[in-house]
């Protein structure tokens, strides 16, 4: 490749997106399909999908794919990673999926120090399902089950990194966001590193991405990627909460 | 059954592993010393320690027990059938009264021997005898080292020295007079391994009128003692087909 | 291993799933069939396999898919309230077509129950359990050695039709000790081309279960129950004792199957026309051999551990020709006399009817 | 001297790369893509400097860009 310019990642397959204009995930996927092409794991791939509007992710990666249940993912990819510990095994999951349905799985996934990686997009709301309150809903927050805004009574905003953090098991965990192409940038290290400790076999890795819902949040694409730097950025700290030495 | 009693001291903790046979054996040992018991006035008494496993335990033979005159010390009704980690009150007291003769049946392998850990200070001052129940055709003792592997777990869990082991060797209602025989020289090639004794070689009632002369020949100084079948239903006991 | 070895049902089955090839579990401990996890966790390191101990029986069954996509052959064992959480994951399983063995060590349900021995946990998986249309083989041994057997044709059963398969024990059979035999088999490597291992040399492996378009759902579920179809044509199994000339028989599986024959033994003996038909595979139903078997009866007695659950199987299969009485226990394994009895006052009505 | 090319039927217009381009050199169409969105595009190629931050922040994986003139 020129030392300028850009090309499609290969692992990316030619196919239109289902997502939104202006939605994060895209980008998402673009990233870990780089950073698998950078590392040349291609044939050695295990994608573990989950249900939200990443339902779709093997249908656009090209390597091996596993569409499971809603929440179980990290459930599903330790299942696959003690078959085949050699292999780069990865679970892409929202909020909803992560963070409320699947938290059991996801903790437990990372107490287990299970060396698998844990990416996780976070845009505050059940994007699939038509924008309702999740787990990760910002206070005050407009969705379509918290009219009135999310107050103390539809509980507080939940923090996953800062929580799998304090799991001995949990090697890397880091927050990034993808509102501009600096932290766009940082978000693709945050996913290269996470891989580097898989492989290392160092532990559970995992990396939240702030990721912008112009449709649920009824903004621009541009004014939700602000929300994202100005709202969230806030509630969720960026950076990195644990970096084993391996991979520093 | 008369010889194996007098081998031991007045409180007998029996171990094993998991199906070795401990419950049906302490069931017997205790139906036997209550016999003699009556006539000197002792109490026998029979305490369940299985709080492993919840099946197949002494507990299930309460009734038989009391009609017997031997005292069953088991968990409160309510949590009699529970797989909550429980035994019956009271056991402190026996291990220390010169009168009672107490059986501890012990729950299976080193996990079931745990529960022992807690009273072996108290085990250790008051006379006893510890003995594991071996059937080498269980998975786990199935030969020498595997034996002395589960003496020396049991041993290291319940803090305390076992003094003796009671050969069981038996394939269920498929028992033949060989596959005893087989067994028994098993247990016995581990006995001299481990440096205890062997007190007793338990046979079926049944089998045992059908092939007693040759057992008692083959036994040698060890007493061959007829066992009766408690906690196993009848219909399971019949030779599969 | 060839000799006999004297094992508990819960053993058995564990040794089975080594001797079948199995090298992976996921499970949670539940009583009464805990002994399957302690065993495996003590042997399946041995063998170069792995046992994980799940945060749930809802992880445990979703290890097992992941386990099985990724080529493995794989098993998960539980008791009636954690087959209940399973279920979601079965149904998914069955879905995307994984080999995957389930062993439901039953215990006395609903809610938390009791830890007695049962076989209520026969609709959850005969007649559905988990959401969809799907099938599950359901194998019903009654013996210890019968677990192993059945251990083993479930994984060659799952791995020829691509499904998920159920064994019923209960804790009576997970409990109990009897002289068994483990097979001496050497079992060939999964053979799976659709697993996802990385896709070296091939385009991309996929599992999934999500069909959007309904004519994709539709052709999914159709290609589904071809299948299962060509199970019910291959697949049922039973086993008949004195049928013949059986004017009163007793339809019965796992345990209560080895109660009931003690029971028709002892009714033979005062010279009544009693035989035995005990399905071997719940689903799919011997509904033709239990047809033969009972063209004689002017009775058929349903004994249970449920309230009647197989009985809506017997009767489906027999029609009006016959009435099908139940006999039932719930918390514990009867004793043969009481199925006697109950033959016994069943040949009085028989003979007073002419 | 780079081209970028533009996967105008990918495009759904969300105008990021517009927004994200130093050089102000991209634009959305007057027309409409089959998907019915107005493609990304770019009128002045000279001025590209390759950069790719277009490309980088792009949803939709639509940009390519290529050093050395059309691919």
């Amino acid at each position: 490749m020129a030392k300028k310019g850009y090309m499609r990642p290969p692992t990316l397959l030619q196919k239109p997106w289902h997502f939104c204009p202006g939605c994060n995930h895209g980008i998402a996927h673009r990233l870990v399909a780089e950073v698998i092409d950078e590392m040349g794991l291609q044939n050695q791939t295990v994608g573990v999908g989950s249900v939200g509007c990443g339902v779709f992710s093997y249908e656009y990666f090209n390597f091996d794919g596993i569409g499971p249940s809603h929440g179980r993912s990290p459930a599903v990819a330790t299942g696959v990673k003690r078959v085949l510990p050699d292999r780069l095994v990865f679970t892409y999951q929202g909020d909803g999926d992560l963070a409320a349905i699947g938290t059991t799985e996801m903790v437990h996934c990372a107490v287990r120090g299970e060396n698998i990686t844990i990416i996780f997009i976070n845009n505050t709301l059940y994007g699939m399902t038509g924008g309702q309150m999740a787990p990760t809903t910002l206070m005050g927050q407009v969705t379509t089950t918290s009219p009135r805004g999310r107050g103390r009574e539809q509980g507080l905003p939940f923090r996953v990194c800062e929580m799998l953090a304090t799991a001995e098991g949990a090697a890397y965990v880091a927050r990034v966001a993808l509102f501009n192409p600096a932290q766009v940038n940082r978000a693709k290290k945050a996913i290269r590193r996470a891989f580097e400790t898989q492989m290392a076999g160092l532990g559970f890795s995992m990396v939240e991405m702030l990721s912008a819902c112009p449709t649920n949040w009824g903004l621009s694409p541009l004014e939700a990627l602000k929300y994202v730097e100005e709202k969230m950025v806030p509630t969720y700290p960026l950076g990195e909460f644990k970096v084993p030495e391996g991979v520093k | 059954m008369l010889q194996v009693i007098e081998s031991l001291q007045r409180v007998v903790v029996v171990t094993g592993s998991f199906g070795s046979g401990k419950s049906e054996f302490s069931l017997n040992l205790a139906i036997s010393m209550a016999e003699e018991a009556r006539k000197l006035g002792q109490v026998i008494a029979l305490a369940d320690l299985d709080i492993i496993n919840p099946y197949f335990r002494t507990r299930e033979a309460c009734a038989l027990l009391e009609e017997k005159g031997i005292k069953p010390i088991v968990p409160s009704p309510e949590v009699l059938y529970s797989d909550l980690p429980i035994y019956g009150p009271g056991i402190h007291n026996l291990l220390h009264q010169d009168d009672v003769r107490l059986i501890l049946d012990v729950g299976g392998d080193e996990m079931g021997a745990t529960a022992l850990g807690s009273l072996s200070g108290e085990i250790s001052n008051s006379e006893h005898s510890m003995v594991m129940v071996v059937n080498p055709y269980r998975p786990f003792t199935h030969d020498v080292a595997g034996i002395g592997r589960m003496a020396r777990g049991i041993e290291a869990r319940a803090r305390l020295k076992i003094h003796a082991l009671i050969s069981n060797p038996n394939l269920g209602p498929n028992t033949t007079a060989e596959a005893v025989m087989k067994g028994h020289h098993i247990v016995r090639a581990a006995a001299a391994e481990l440096r205890l004794p062997v007190v007793g070689l338990l046979v079926l009632r049944r089998f045992l009128k059908l092939w007693e002369d040759r057992l008692v020949t083959e036994a040698g100084s060890i007493p061959v003692v007829p066992i009766d079948i408690h906690l196993s239903p009848w219909w399971l006991q019949q030779k599969m087909r | 291993m060839s000799e006999q070895i004297l094992m508990k049902g819960n053993e058995a089955v564990a040794e089975a799933a080594i001797a079948a090839g199995c090298r992976y579990f996921f499970g949670y401990p539940i009583t009464p069939q805990s002994e399957i996890l302690e065993q495996l966790a003590r042997r399946l390191p041995e063998v170069g396999g792995a046992y994980v101990q799940a945060e749930s029986e809802v992880s445990a069954i979703n290890m097992v898919f992941g386990a099985a996509a990724a080529g493995a052959r794989v098993m998960t064992a539980s008791s009636s309230p954690g087959i209940s959480l399973m279920q979601e994951g079965i149904s998914y399983i069955a879905s995307a077509e994984l080999p995957a063995v389930i062993v439901n060590i039953m215990r006395g349900a609903p809610g938390l129950g009791g830890i007695h021995p049962s076989q209520a946990d026969y609709f959850q998986s005969v007649k559905g359990g988990g959401h969809g249309d799907y099938k599950l083989i359901v194998l019903a041994p009654s013996s210890v050695q019968e677990l192993i057997d059945h251990t083993i044709l479930a994984f060659e059963m799952a791995e020829a039709y691509r499904t998920p398969v159920v064994i019923f024990g209960d804790a009576m059979m997970g409990q109990m000790m009897e002289p068994v035999v483990i097979p001496d088999i050497e079992p060939l490597p999964p053979n799976r081309p659709w697993a996802t291992t990385g896709m070296e040399g091939r385009g991309p492996n996929i599992v999934h279960t999500l069909y959007l378009p309904a004519d994709k759902l539709e052709n999914h579920c159709n290609r589904l129950f071809a299948k299962y179809s060509e199970i019910e044509h291959n697949e049922k199994r039973s086993v008949g004792y004195l049928t013949e000339d059986a004017e009163i028989l007793v339809v019965a599986y796992g345990i209560m199957s080895r109660v009931a024959r003690a029971a028709v033994e002892m009714a033979r003996d005062d010279g009544i026309k009693v035989g035995m038909f005990r399905p071997v595979t719940l689903w799919p139903f011997p509904d033709n051999a239990l047809q033969a078997a009972a063209r004689n009866a002017r009775v058929v007695i349903a004994a249970e551990i449920s309230m009647g659950q197989m009985i809506e199987d017997v009767r489906l299969a027999l029609g009006n020709r016959v009435p099908v009485v139940l006999f039932n226990r719930i918390g514990l394994v009867p004793n043969p006399d009481e199925i006697y009895a109950a033959i016994k006052s069943k040949a009085r009505e028989v003979n007073a009817n002419g | 001297m780079f081209q970028v090319n533009f996967l105008e039927q990918y495009c759904k217009g969300c105008g990021l790369c517009v927004h994200f381009c130093p050089k102000n050199i991209i634009v959305l169409a007057q027309y409409t893509n089959d998907q019915g969105y107005n493609p990304a595009t770019i009128n002045d190629m000279t001025k590209c400097t390759g950069c790719a931050l277009c490309a980088r922040m792009c949803p939709h994986v639509v940009i390519e860009i290529v050093e050395g003139g059309a691919a």
